[in-house]
C-alpha cells in the first residue's frame, strides 16, 4: 500500500487518506480520462488495476454513463469492456460527402444504347450486337443507375433475362418514349454515322470489354 | 575590476572552490567537445564569478577564456577554430578595455564590445533557462493524452454517373457502323495464319522425307482462289521457316525466284 | 435567404426551422462529438464547416468548455483550433505505452526554445543566440517533429528563411499560443528577446526586422 505514496506524491497530509480510495467524484474522473485515452476499450478490472487501490471503477462508471447521457458522446460497454463513442444520432458530423461527377464509360454507354434502341433484349443479344463479351459490372452498374431493369424473361430455349430502360432513363435523356430514339436513317442525317472508322480502328485499346473484337485482325499481325 | 587577474590567479582561485569545483575545472581543460561553442565555455566559465551575468567582469572572463586555451594548448588539445576565433577576439577586446580610448580608432568602444558578450551570455542562459521550463511542461503523450480511439472522419465519396442523349447516339451509331463494317473483319476468312499453317506443317512434317514444292504444302481449297492462294503461301512460306530455324526441316531453292522446296532433316531426332 | 430552399429539399412544414440553426444545447453536443473523435486539434472554420448551417461552434465552445472545467478529460485551445485532452494532474493514471517523445539533444531542445522565443527567427539569429553553427538535423529534426515550420522569408539581403513554432508544438506543450510560453514576458521586459546587433553592425537590417517581427507572430495565429 505504501506505493501509493510513490504515485501521489502530493496526498495530503492525513495519514488515514493514504490509504482511503480518492473521493468518488475524484474517481469518475479517472475514469472518464482512462476511457478517453486508452487506444482500445478498457474492462473494470483494468481501470482497477489503474487506480489507486480501494477504488470502484465500476461505480464510477455508473455516475460517469449518467453524465454522459444525452450528451454528444456516450460511455458504451464494449462486450465487458468499456469505451467512449459519438451519440449515434451524431454519426452524420463524422462524415464528409463528395459528390463527384464522371462519363459513363463507353462500354457501359454502348449498352444502354443497344438496350434503349433493341429493348427488350438479352445479355447474348447485346453481346452480338456489341461484338464483345459485356462484363457483370456494366450490367450491374446501370441497373443500379436505374437506367435499366430487368424485362421479361424471353420464351426461348434456356428463358433468358431480358433488359429494358427505365422512365429514369427516359427522363434523364428527356425522352417520352424509347421509340423516340432516332433511328439508323436519322442518325446519318445528323452526321452521326458519316465517319466510318477507319481499318483498323477498333483494335483501340481503349476499352477493356474490346479486347475479344478485333481478334481476327491482332491474329494478321501476331508473330 | 580585478584588472590584475591573470591566467595563474584563475588556476589558483579555482583550487580556493574546493573539490568539486577543481573537477569541473579538469573537466573544463580535458573535455572540450563538451561545450557547444566559445559561447557555452564563456557561459560556464562566468559562473566561477558567481555574479549575476549583468555584472559579470568581462575583463576577467577573457583572461579566463584565454587562460583556458592556453592549457588547451599545453595538453596539446584540438581545438576547433570558432574557439581561436573567440581567443583572438577576447585578446582584442582585453586590449581595448586595458588601454585608454584611442579617439582616432574607429569602431565601438570596449566597453560597448563588453556590453554586447554580456548580453550575449544573458541571453543564451535565459534561453537555456527557459527549454528547461519548456520541457518541464506537461506534455501530449507523457502527462496529457488524446484521444485514444479517434474516430476519423470517413469520406464518403459518392461517384454519379452521367450521360447526354448525345453520347448515347453516338454510342449507337459507333456500334451500327462496325456493323456495316464487319466485312472487313470478315476478311479473316481468306486469311491463312502463320500459327494454323505452322499446325499443319507440323502434323504432316513426319511423311516428308523427300524434297517436295512449297506449293504443294498449301491447305486444301487454298491453292484456287487468288487472295487466299496468297495468304496461305505467305503463312506456309513463314512456318517452314520457323521450322528450318527449329531445326525441323530443310529448305533450298536453286535459283532466285526458283520452287522454294522443304525435306524433313535426315537426322529426324528433332521431331516433337 | 431564398435559395436555402434549394438546398434542403426533405425541410420540415414549419419555414422558419428550415433557416434556424439546431439550439445551442445540440451545438455543444455536436461540437463535444467532433471534439472528442478527433486525436487532432480542430479549428473553430472547420466546426463550422461539419456542423449544419447557421452553427456558432465558437459559443458552443465557451459553454462545452466550461461544462469540462475541472472533469477528467478538458476542452483546451491550441492556437486558433481546439481539442480534448486530458486533466494533467491524472497523467498518472496512464500508461506510458505512447511513444515517449525521442531523446532530444541538447542542441535541438535549445533550438526549439529559441524558435519559440524568439519566432520569427532565422538560423543565423539562432546560431548568433547560441554561438555555435545550427547543425542542418537539428532543424531536420524538429520540423520532422512538426514543432517548427518554415515562416515568411526575412526582408533583408539574401532573403533568408525564417522558422516559427507550429500549432502542434502548442498542443503538445500545453500552450493556448505562443505568447503562454513560460517567462516570455519577463525575457521580453528584460529585452533578452531583442534583436541586438553587435555593436558597429549596421543598423539598418535592424529596422526592417522589428517590422516583421509583430508581423510573424500575428502569423502565428492566422492559421
Amino acid at each position: 500500500m505504501t506505493e501509493e505514496t510513490d504515485t501521489k506524491p502530493s496526498a495530503p497530509p492525513e495519514n488515514d487518506s493514504l490509504f482511503e480510495a480518492p473521493p468518488m467524484g475524484e474517481q469518475e474522473r479517472m475514469v472518464e480520462a482512462i476511457l478517453f485515452a486508452s487506444a482500445e476499450p478498457i474492462t473494470v478490472r483494468e481501470l482497477e488495476a489503474r487506480m489507486p487501490h480501494g477504488s470502484d471503477p465500476a461505480e464510477a462508471l455508473v455516475y460517469l454513463r449518467k453524465r454522459y447521457e444525452g450528451r454528444g458522446v456516450q460511455v458504451v460497454k464494449v462486450g465487458d469492456a468499456w469505451a467512449v463513442r459519438t451519440a449515434g444520432d451524431l454519426g452524420f458530423l463524422m462524415q464528409k460527402e463528395t459528390v463527384e461527377t464522371r462519363k459513363l464509360s463507353r462500354a457501359a454507354i454502348e449498352t444502354l444504347a443497344i438496350v434503349a434502341y433493341h429493348q427488350p433484349v438479352t445479355r447474348a443479344e447485346i453481346e452480338e450486337i456489341r461484338g464483345v463479351s459485356v462484363s457483370r459490372g456494366t450490367v450491374d452498374q446501370l441497373i443500379e443507375m436505374e437506367w435499366i431493369r430487368f424485362g421479361r424473361r424471353r420464351m426461348t430455349p434456356g428463358r433468358p433475362v431480358t433488359y429494358v430502360v427505365t422512365q429514369h432513363f427516359l427522363d434523364h435523356f428527356g425522352l417520352e418514349n424509347a421509340r423516340d430514339l432516332p433511328g439508323l436513317k436519322e442518325l446519318r442525317a445528323a452526321g452521326l454515322l458519316d465517319n466510318r472508322p477507319p481499318p483498323g480502328a477498333d483494335a483501340l485499346p481503349d476499352d477493356e470489354d474490346e479486347d475479344e473484337s478485333p481478334k481476327g485482325q491482332n491474329e494478321l499481325f501476331e508473330d | 575590476m580585478s584588472d590584475e587577474t591573470s591566467t595563474d590567479d584563475v588556476d589558483t582561485s579555482w583550487e580556493t572552490e574546493g573539490v568539486e569545483a577543481r573537477l569541473a575545472a579538469e573537466a573544463l581543460i580535458v573535455d572540450v567537445d563538451g561545450f557547444e561553442g566559445p559561447l557555452d565555455l564563456l557561459l560556464t566559465l562566468s559562473r566561477t564569478q558567481k555574479v549575476d551575468l549583468r555584472k559579470v567582469s568581462v575583463l576577467q572572463l577573457a583572461e579566463q577564456y584565454l587562460g583556458f586555451i592556453e592549457k588547451a594548448k599545453e595538453l596539446r588539445l584540438e581545438l576547433a577554430a570558432d574557439y581561436l576565433v573567440m581567443a583572438a577576439w577576447l585578446a582584442f577586446l582585453k586590449s581595448r578595455l586595458l588601454l585608454p580610448p584611442d579617439p582616432t580608432e574607429e569602431g565601438p568602444s570596449g566597453e560597448e564590445l563588453a556590453a554586447h558578450l554580456a548580453f550575449q551570455l544573458e541571453r543564451l542562459s535565459a534561453m537555456r533557462e527557459a527549454s528547461a521550463k519548456l520541457m518541464a511542461r506537461d506534455q501530449l503523450g507523457r502527462d496529457f493524452f488524446a484521444r485514444g480511439i479517434p474516430e476519423d472522419v470517413t469520406r464518403i465519396r459518392k461517384v454519379t454517373y452521367t450521360a447526354t442523349l448525345l453520347d448515347l447516339m453516338q454510342a449507337y451509331a459507333r456500334i451500327k457502323t462496325k456493323d456495316e463494317f464487319r466485312p472487313f473483319v470478315m476478311d479473316r476468312e481468306n486469311v491463312f495464319t502463320m500459327e494454323q499453317a505452322l499446325d499443319r506443317m507440323r502434323g504432316l512434317i513426319g511423311f516428308a522425307g523427300e524434297w517436295s514444292d512449297l506449293t504443294s504444302w498449301l491447305p486444301e481449297g487454298w491453292e484456287t482462289d487468288p487472295v487466299k492462294r496468297r495468304s496461305a503461301t505467305a503463312a506456309t512460306f513463314a512456318a517452314s521457316l520457323e521450322l528450318a530455324k527449329a531445326g525441323q526441316i530443310e529448305l533450298r531453292q536453286g535459283e532466285v525466284f526458283a520452287p522454294i522446296q522443304i525435306r524433313k532433316r535426315a537426322d529426324g531426332d528433332r521431331r516433337n
